[in-house]
């Protein structure tokens, strides 16, 4: 089987006329190329197109479908999942695919060590698995991998949980050639004083069994160019060669793809959808699968001084009542954004029609300040800069907007302004602001990726610093016991639940679902947009 | 001396005198100021191997008249009126070619300031060779044995390697030798030299005045002499004219002059200087006041202020009148009406200084 | 001469020293500290003390600067934290790029300011006098970056001329061996990928080098007004030299002297200071590289580029007194 | 003897009597004075003069020349994406992307534009005046010291030295007008030493010395004041390059974090963003910066000439 | 005070060198610039004595000295019997008091910010002199009338004024102190003739009125014979000769003397005509590398094989009051000796003269460039 596999994959490369170059405009450079160590947009991106998990999402999407698996069951207990592997399928280095391929990679993740299992290092394995083999200390939900035979493999947890298979359809978690990992030393991070060193293997030997195949990374030019997997086991990408090069500013982004300078572009900023279709661009929107959300400070962060106002629920409610989402969702975010009620999209299941709702009421916010006696609260707003995100298109504007509603409510507003990273999330997520801007795009479809991120139970029975480790068991266990729940039906309706808890308790102010853009000139064809910003280039075509 | 440097217009003639300059006026003209007359109607003629002296306290239009005879004013914002003529030449309001093809090979001009004259990025070599090569037709190789001829003759030692040095290299006294040579390379029939002693120590004045002697001596040049310093007038022209406020007040033979000032300025100039042969006390007998002192000469006699003689006469009460340069015996003119009186004995000639009638402090 | 060269040289040392210590406390300064800068997103407090203890930076304050001094001279920066490579590397990688960019930009401010500087000096007063002055007085006062979106409006986008960002047209492959994109085209023979990186250095070049512009426009002018009114010159015109002689040899070259000066300075501020051009050109320098490194706090970057560029600063310095020592006789060094 | 000989003889002596004396007119004219004279004739001086007084005018009168509250998001609920509201009845430029009075700001946005000029620049001359007369004044290894420490801060491009300091002190004004001062600060301190070294070889310093003048009396009764021209047309000009350089800062995200206090170079560097929308709305800040440094820049230059001694009579 | 036998100045043996500098990191003395080496003279109380020579011989650098404006590097410098050298401090500034100084140029030597007023009473206030306010309004006053200028000049600033007048205004300001010595470095040699006459007038006028003693250098000989009582020649920071002025012209015994003096035009043709002149050959050689033995012997005229090349002379007294320095003064007095001629000498010290001002500045343009207002982004 695996020859007519094979010998299908050389006939469609045969096949598959000249597709020409695509350029895509990224923000970025991506961080390195081996997405076990990525944890931005900008490297997955590239990643995307290399690498293939066992699971992918849907095309146009959210939700978990089969990829290399082709598909898996799970046991009872929910502990132990058999993934039958596609068949076939070769790694751009010729190295087979095969459920060892897939255990070694497992196994890689779960035996990270030194610098490696740094948080800047593995982010995302440590958000789903937790711990490592050489950090007995911090548990870890993975337990073993088996290959059963060539083409099965078996994963065992020590925990139920809900991420779980979705977050697999995680870049991070994407399959990588085996050989190439040992050959160029993938898990050798090493590092001078204060930074990471990254082996060669991420710099320059990225191997996955993606429709693209990574050719070069030229930094001083900021490209880094991909050209077609003729060996690819699937539908071979149409384009001969994708080219994704860094233009950090907006503005040179959009004028570069007037120029014909280059074919797309993401972060389009929602001012400019208008003119770019007037002059025949397509503006591709995706659904908004994100949410904007104004976090509190909780006050118990050791070390951290919030303002004690906020301890206060007439406080918080003065808050949200104060800010007026629908015209911010009418003048500042593109067409087709939503006014948020809760911290998540409705389209992820859990979510509640029926939560507490807090509608724009300037003189209730004024009266409740006035009943918590906190009339002139000086609060201190944090939000970032240089950043564009595609649930905040433009933070300064959104900050001036509610710091403006915040005035106009009776409060006293010290702003500050943090590049984005590290400094503005070290900080917020340290708890040094009273109130902040943050968001989220979700990373699969899951509550859990999203009020779990926000609000599950940390060290000392306390929400995570960012919200100022409020402490609030109700929620906590509401969010631990839906993770937990093996049964589908049932885990909604707790995350409905633990969602009107967290209305309630009113620890932050979700603002919007934005959908952010990609831009493609005119002759480029079928590129779906995807929610998760997870698009793939390989159905892509461009014409003279 | 060859036929190319010549005018086209014919060649120079021997017959007239070197330089003749006639009722030269120049005028500066700046924007938004009022015009103010430097030279105003000065008249004379130098012919070949004759030295004639401009003397004058510092402002007094010497320098500006050398340049007009140069043509070296600027063009924007002065006006040149009257007559130079060079061998019969007239050269206001020549072409530029011209002017350029003259300058250097007819004429020369050697300044004051030896160091700020010279070009300080370029060898001594060049700038003298430059000279040469424009006006002589001469190659390179051949212009270096000329220039090296020519440094040695001002008494330049060792002048090839000067040839290769910088202006700051050289001394004060080298420098303005340098100069000399420069204008002395094409043998010009005139050449002006602008106070060429006054940043220079006296042994070195010394050297250079007695350079520029043996010059008129040797080679028939015709020299004009810019000085404010009597001494140097004294040892070296045969026709003096002194200048005040832009214009010539009196005009003499050297020892006519001395012996006998009729101007009360030229007297007071005279009578100002401490001599080294004089005796220790006889006290200076200044022109009070200072140049700046003077009225136009429109409303009579610019010195009038600063004068003893002065009387009514010496204002006139038509606007646009001024004292006349009148005939003062032969070979001597004057501009003043009310002149020094001497004794009519020429003899003691040495203490001409105190016949000036004696005011001041 | 080589006396006055290692003198130089050797002057460098102090004030590398001195820079060193203040970049160093300027990095440990930081809120938060070089701990917090590496450590990504989400960092708790225990990985912080891991990574101090990894890295030594639980060690006297002084260990740590001698270390980093130790390293230092080895050209040792360390490895940026966002890329993971060596920021001598990095350096390596950008400062070609920039190099070219100013090399073309100063090639434009000087062919065309010198050349505009004389003509307004000898047209003093007429209108292409005062159209230079206040061109010029612009050129300063107009910022970099919104002439740059001008620039790039009217010849990338509404004309198609010139590319409006990067340093090569992605689409060609070209071959890179010095870094330097117009000598590599050049000694690879790929005459297109040549022409193209030169294309791609006409804007961003043009919008460096307008303040340069301005100031040599400004002070050739007022130079060579200075320079015709010198008394050599009165010399020059007396000797009866051609106006051609009298201009090239007496009155442009000394005028040059003080734009050679400025000429260095502002090539020395360039090769450092093109942050905000290559920033909106994309264009893959060094500035562009400082800028990532602040937004994403890339403090090894920016401590090694800061002190590499100090050293190249100097050292620009250097070439423009030498060559000074070369134009002006007068100081020239023995 | 006539009349008129009278008349001629009296004005004969009166300008004898006047020979020698000090010159008529008004007097005592110092040398700022006579620069003065010199900068009002010059109508470039004029120029810049008018132009640097119109808008600190302006920035003082903003609350009574705007029409509205430069804070206020009027027009905010009729924003859309790829619209923002143009000229209208009482919005004599239209507003802003937030619905904001465009003019109004603009009014305002001079206030904090010249404000971070000037306080950054004072700021820089001070301490590199302080640091330069310390050079200055004494000389010898103290002048080495100084200097060395010049060079080092020189040795930083000046761009650099900025952003640097602003990551340091965070992002706040004050920041931004440090960070501003300090790449002024040897500019100062290199101008007025050098400058007073000059003045310390002149003679009227020797005089001073020859009279038994104090030395604290020499530096800062004479030299100092006599070395202070180059330094005044210097800080003319930083003005303007302070102005242009926080309109940099804001525009790399490091200028002052509340951007809703209307500042030019911050409301430059946010119209970029809507450049296809409403170009306007980075027209007019551009054109305010490029105008206020240019009056700096012609009022600077003018006062150059004024002092230089070359035109002095 | 009045020790009326002793002269009021007595210079001994003054030596000022300036160390020429070059180095890496610190600078290193790599030789000595000898402006003045090695003078004595004495200035009788109520004389003017006047000090010639050529430019760079180290006449202001001794005027100086005396006034401890540059330090000895030797020497002693006796002001009324106290040694100026070793004062230190207040005591230094209070001696300044007594002794003061007229400069070359009159503008560069008064502060341009500062009118007529503060100029001549700021000396009055810096010694607490002059008795108040009112005190020393009255006293400015009559220190414009002593100089011959009008109180309208109180307001004005030294630029409005011609140089005559600032010359005097140096004038006032130095004797405003009411000193007993009055150094005037070339007082005149910036002034046109006729003003010079004018100023020349008032020093002596002043002298005559107030007692004053003048140490007075000019490189005009004819200026300094004019006023002086002795006159002293220097040449390479040594005195050559010293005599009453009349003796000095009358019978110039040194040869440097004789080739200054007949180096001096008289303005008279007569005179000029019946001269004889003493040609020097070359130039001032450097100070910081003077010749051997007799200073002058580069360019003597009357040099002989023996002695001059590596005997140094002393200053002898060959008449009363006339000193001179030279192995053959008698000889050359007596017209024993020839002098040959400046084309001889020349030749036969070749060329190795080198002249002043050859040294180069070392100029850091970095530094120099940056110390003009610039523009840096
Ligand atoms: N370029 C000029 N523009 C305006 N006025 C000028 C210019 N050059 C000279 N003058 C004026 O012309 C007058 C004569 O100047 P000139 O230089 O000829 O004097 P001088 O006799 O040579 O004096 P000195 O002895 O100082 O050289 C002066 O009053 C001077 O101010
Ligand atoms: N501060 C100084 N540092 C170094 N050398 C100096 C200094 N002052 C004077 N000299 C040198 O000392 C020598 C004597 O200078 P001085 O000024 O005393 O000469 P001078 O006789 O007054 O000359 P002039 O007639 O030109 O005024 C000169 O060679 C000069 O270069
Ligand atoms: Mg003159
Ligand atoms: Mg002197
Ligand atoms: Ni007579």
């Amino acid at each position: 089987s695996s020859d007519r596999e094979s010998g299908g994959g050389g006939e469609g490369g045969g096949a598959a006329q000249s597709g020409g170059t695509m350029v895509f405009g990224a923000t970025g450079d991506p961080a390195m190329l081996d997405p076990a160590f990525g944890s931005d947009g900008e490297t997955f991106r590239v990643s995307r197109q290399i690498f293939e998990g066992l699971l992918g999402n849907e095309l146009g999407g959210t939700d978990p479908v089969p990829e290399l698996a082709e598909d898996w069951e799970v046991s009872e207990d929910g502990l132990e999942y058999t993934f039958n592997l596609q068949q076939g399928v070769q790694f751009h280095d010729g190295t087979q695919f095969n459920a060892e391929a897939v255990c070694f990679n497992f196994d890689r993740w779960y035996n990270f060590e030194g610098l490696a299992t740094s948080p800047s290092a593995s982010y995302y394995y440590q958000a789903v698995f937790g711990g490592f083999a050489s950090t007995p200390d911090t548990p870890s939900i993975y337990q073993s991998c088996e290959a059963t035979d060539e083409n099965t493999a078996v994963i065992r947890l020590t925990q139920v949980t809900s991420k779980f298979p979705a977050a697999l359809a995680l870049p991070a978690f994407s399959i990588q050639s085996p050989t190439a990992l040992q050959e160029y030393d993938a898990d050798n991070l090493s590092g001078a004083e204060d930074a990471l060193t990254y082996p060669e293997y991420a710099l320059e030997h990225p191997t996955g069994t993606g429709p693209f195949r990574f050719e070069s990374w030229d930094r001083g030019n900021g490209r880094v160019t991909l050209v077609r997997n003729e060996e690819y086991w699937g539908e071979p990408a149409l384009l001969d060669e994708l080219i994704i090069r860094t233009i950090p500013d907006g503005n040179t982004r959009r004028q570069e793809l007037q120029a014909g300078s280059i074919d797309g572009y993401d972060f389009v900023a929602p001012a400019d959808y208008q003119s770019l279709q007037d002059e025949g661009l397509q503006v591709l929107v995706r659904d908004p699968f994100n949410i904007l959300y104004l976090g509190f400070n909780g006050g118990n962060v050791p070390g951290t001084s919030a303002n004690p106002a906020l301890q206060d629920p007439r406080v918080r409610q003065a808050i949200a009542h104060a800010i007026d989402r629908d015209t911010i969702v009418s003048s500042l975010l593109p067409e087709g954004a939503e006014a948020a009620i809760e911290f998540m999209p409705p389209t992820v299941d859990g979510y509640a029609e029926d939560v507490t709702t807090y509608d724009h009421d300037p003189d209730r916010a004024r009266q409740l300040l006035q009943e918590a006696g906190a009339e002139g609260t000086t609060l201190r707003f944090y939000y970032p800069t240089e950043v564009s995100r595609p649930y905040l298109p433009d933070p300064a504007a959104m900050f001036q907007v509610i710091s403006q509603n915040l005035t106009d409510a009776g409060f006293t507003i010290e702003p500050v302004a943090l590049p984005w990273n590290p400094d503005y999330l070290n900080a917020v997520q340290s708890g040094q602001a009273d109130i902040h801007l943050l968001g989220w795009t979700g990373d699969y479809n899951d509550a859990y990726n999203f009020i779990g991120t926000f609000f599950a139970e940390a060290s000392n029975n306390q929400a995570s610093a960012e919200f100022g480790a409020f402490s609030a068991p109700e929620i906590f266990q509401a969010l631990a016991r839906a993770d937990q729940e093996p049964d589908a039906a049932t885990r909604t309706r707790l995350y409905q639940e633990a969602n009107r808890l967290i209305m309630d308790y009113l620890p932050g102010v979700p603002i919007s679902h934005s959908p952010p853009a990609l831009v493609v000139a005119e002759n480029v064809s079928g590129l779906e947009p995807s929610p998760l910003t997870a698009e793939v280039f390989s159905t892509v075509s461009i014409s003279e | 001396m060859s036929i190319e440097a010549l005018p086209p217009e014919g060649a120079l003639r021997t017959d007239v005198p070197v330089l003749e300059v006639e009722d030269l006026s120049v005028t500066f003209a700046r924007r938004g100021e009022q015009p103010t007359r430097a030279v105003d109607g000065v008249s004379f003629s130098v012919a070949a191997g004759e030295t004639v002296g401009l003397v004058g306290e510092s402002g007094c239009g010497k320098s500006v008249t050398s340049l007009a005879v140069m043509g070296l004013l600027p063009r924007r914002g002065v006006q040149v009126g009257g007559s130079v003529r060079l061998g019969g030449t007239e050269l206001l309001g020549a072409p530029d070619r011209t002017l350029r093809r003259l300058r250097g090979a007819e004429m020369a001009m050697v300044f004051q300031d030896p160091l700020s004259s010279l070009n300080p990025t370029v060898p001594i070599g060049t700038q003298v060779t430059e000279v040469l090569v424009e006006h002589r037709d001469m190659g390179k190789k051949e212009a270096a044995t000329e220039a090296a001829e020519l440094l040695d003759r001002v008494g330049i030692p060792d002048p090839t390697r000067r040839l290769k040095e910088y202006p700051h290299q050289l001394s004060g006294g080298m420098r303005q030798r340098a100069l000399i040579a420069m204008a002395l390379a094409c043998s010009p029939r005139l050449l002006i030299a602008d106070e060429p002693t006054t940043a220079l120590d006296v042994t070195i004045q010394a050297q250079i005045l007695e350079l520029l002697r043996e010059l008129v001596v040797d080679s028939g040049t015709a020299l004009v002499m810019i000085t404010h310093d009597l001494g140097v007038v004294a040892g070296l022209c045969d026709r003096v004219h002194v200048m005040y406020a832009g214009k010539v007040i009196e005009t003499a033979d050297r020892h006519d002059l001395f012996a006998r000032p009729r101007q009360p300025y030229t007297g007071g100039l005279l009578a100002s200087v401490p001599r080294l042969d004089a005796g220790r006390g006889i006290p200076l007998t200044p022109i009070r006041g200072s140049a700046r002192d003077a009225i136009p000469w429109a409303e009579g006699c610019a010195f009038a202020p600063r004068c003893d003689n002065a009387q009514d006469d010496c204002l006139t009460e038509v606007a646009g009148s001024t004292v006349p340069l009148e005939y003062d015996g032969p070979g001597r003119e004057l501009r003043c009406r009310h002149p020094l009186t001497h004794p009519s004995s020429t003899a003691g000639a040495t203490s001409s200084g105190s016949t000036a009638s004696g005011a001041g402090r | 001469m080589l006396r006055f060269i290692v003198r130089r040289l050797l002057q460098l040392v102090p004030i590398l020293l001195g820079l060193s210590v203040l970049l160093f406390a300027w990095l440990r300064a930081l809120p938060g500290g070089p701990a917090q800068a590496a450590l990504g997103e989400r960092a708790t407090p225990e990985a912080i003390a891991r990574y101090n203890e990894l890295f030594g930076l639980d060690q006297p304050i002084w260990v740590q600067y001698l270390r980093f001094l130790g390293r230092a001279v080895q050209l040792d920066f360390g490895t940026s934290s966002r890329t993971g490579r060596t920021v001598t590397t990095e350096f390596l990688e950008r400062m070609p790029g920039t190099v070219e960019l100013t090399l073309f930009a100063m090639v434009f401010a000087i062919g065309v300011g010198i050349p505009l500087g004389y003509l307004a000096a000898r047209r003093h007063g007429s209108w292409l006098d005062s159209g230079a002055v206040i061109g010029s007085l612009l050129g300063v006062a107009i910022p970099v970056f919104f002439l740059a979106y001008l620039l790039r409006l009217l010849f990338a986008v509404e004309l198609g001329w010139l590319p409006g960002s990067g340093r090569q047209e992605v689409r060609i492959d070209a071959t890179h061996i010095t870094n330097f994109y117009v000598l590599d085209g050049l000694l690879t023979r790929e005459w297109d990928a040549a022409w193209d990186a030169l294309l791609h250095l006409v804007l961003p070049g043009i919008a460096l080098g307008t303040i340069p512009l301005a100031i040599i426009v400004r002070i050739t002018r007022a130079s060579v007004l200075d320079v015709v009114n010198e008394d050599y010159v009165r010399t020059a015109n007396a000797k009866g030299l051609s106006a051609d002689t009298v201009r090239r040899r007496h009155v442009i070259r000394n005028a040059l002297l003080p734009v050679s000066t400025t000429i260095g300075l502002q090539t020395g501020l360039l090769l450092s200071g093109a942050v905000l051009t290559e920033t909106v050109f994309a264009f893959g320098g060094v500035g562009s590289a400082i800028y990532d490194a602040i937004f994403t706090r890339d403090f090894a970057v920016l401590q090694g580029f800061i002190l590499m560029l100090a050293v190249v600063y100097v050292l620009v310095n250097l070439l423009v007194d030498i060559s000074y020592g070369l134009l002006d006789p007068r100081v020239r060094v023995r | 003897m006539t009349a008129m000989g009278d008349v001629r003889r009296q004005r004969i002596d009166e300008l004898a009597a006047r020979a020698g004396q000090v010159p008529e007119g008004e007097g005592g004219v110092s040398l700022v004075r006579s620069a003065f004279r010199r900068l009002r004739r010059n109508p470039v001086a004029i120029l810049g003069a008018v132009i640097v007084v119109v808008f600190l005018f302006v920035a003082a009168f903003a609350p009574w020349l705007a029409p509205r509250d430069p804070l206020a998001q009027t027009l905010l609920s009729e924003v859309r994406p790829g619209f923002i509201p143009g000229a209208q009845e009482g919005f004599p430029l239209g507003a802003d992307q937030l619905g904001r009075d465009l003019l109004s700001r603009l009014i305002y946005g001079s206030r904090q534009s010249l404000l971070i000029g000037v306080v950054s620049t004072v700021l820089g001359a001070v301490v590199g005046m302080a640091l330069g007369v310390l050079a200055g004044a004494f000389g010898g290894w103290v002048d080495t010291v100084v200097m060395r420490f010049i060079d080092i801060i020189l040795s930083i491009p000046s761009l650099l030295m900025a952003i640097s300091i602003s990551v340091l002190l965070g992002q706040n004004q004050y920041a931004l007008m440090i960070a501003i001062a300090v790449t002024q600060v040897p500019v100062f301190a290199r101008l007025l030493r050098g400058s007073m070294l000059a003045q310390r070889g002149s003679d009227y310093v020797l005089a001073a010395r020859a009279l038994g003048v104090k030395r604290g009396r020499i530096v800062f009764g004479h030299v100092l004041p006599n070395s202070l021209s180059p330094v005044i047309v210097q800080g003319t000009l930083s003005l303007a390059t302070a102005i242009i350089e926080a309109a940099a800062l804001s525009f790399l995200g490091l200028g002052d974090p509340d951007i809703a206090r209307p500042e030019w170079g911050a409301m430059l560097s946010t119209a970029q963003d809507f450049l296809s929308v409403r170009p306007e709305l980075a027209v007019w800040p551009a054109l305010c910066i490029i105008v206020v440094a240019l009056g700096f820049t012609l009022l600077g230059e003018s006062l150059r000439e004024a002092l230089d001694p070359k035109f002095r009579r | 005070m009045t020790r009326a036998g002793e002269p009021l100045l007595q210079v001994q043996g003054l030596q000022v060198h300036f160390p020429i500098k070059r180095g890496v990191f610190v600078d290193r003395t790599v030789g000595h610039v000898r402006a003045v080496d090695g003078v004595d003279l004495a200035i009788d109380r109520g004389t003017t004595y006047g000090l010639v020579g050529e430019s760079g011989c180290g006449k202001s650098t001794l005027g100086r000295a005396v006034l401890r404006l540059v330090e000895p590097t030797a020497g002693q410098v006796l002001f009324d019997g106290t040694d100026v050298a070793s004062l230190r401090g207040e005591a230094l500034r209070t001696m300044r008091r007594r002794m003061q100084m007229v400069f070359q140029d009159p503008l560069g030597s008064l502060d341009p910010r500062q009118d007529v007023e503060s100029l001549l009473s700021e000396p009055l206030r810096a010694h607490g002199l002059g008795g108040g306010r009112a005190g020393i309004a009255t006293r400015v006053r009559e220190l414009l009338d002593a100089v011959g200028l009008p109180t309208a000049a109180l307001r004005r600033y030294p630029h409005e004024f011609s140089g005559g007048q600032r010359q005097r205004i140096g004038i006032a300001r130095a004797i405003s102190l009411e000193p007993d010595l009055l150094i005037a470095d070339e007082p005149v040699s910036a002034l046109d003739v006729s003003v010079q006459a004018q100023v020349v007038n008032l020093l002596e006028e002043l002298q005559q009125r107030l007692g004053l003693t003048y140490l007075v250098i000019a490189h005009d000989l004819a200026v300094v014979r004019h006023i002086s009582d002795v006159v002293g020649v220097m040449y390479l920071g040594s005195l050559v000769e010293q005599a009453p002025s009349g003796a000095l012209y009358d019978e110039p015994l040194h040869p440097y003397t004789r080739a200054l003096m007949s180096a001096v035009p008289v303005p008279d043709p007569v005179v000029e005509e019946r001269r004889e002149r003493i040609l020097l050959a070359g130039d001032l050689p450097s100070p910081a590398d003077p010749p051997s033995g007799c200073r002058f012997h580069t360019r003597c005229p009357w040099r002989q094989e023996t002695r001059c090349d590596d005997e140094v002379p002393v200053l002898r007294e060959l008449a009363p009051g006339h000193l001179v320095s030279c192995h053959w003064a008698e000889e050359i007095r007596d017209g024993a000796l020839q002098p040959r001629s400046a084309e001889e000498v020349a030749a036969t010290q070749g060329v190795s003269v080198r002249a002043t001002g050859v040294e180069a500045i070392e100029s850091d343009a970095l530094v120099q460039g940056l110390d003009e207002p610039i523009e840096r982004r």
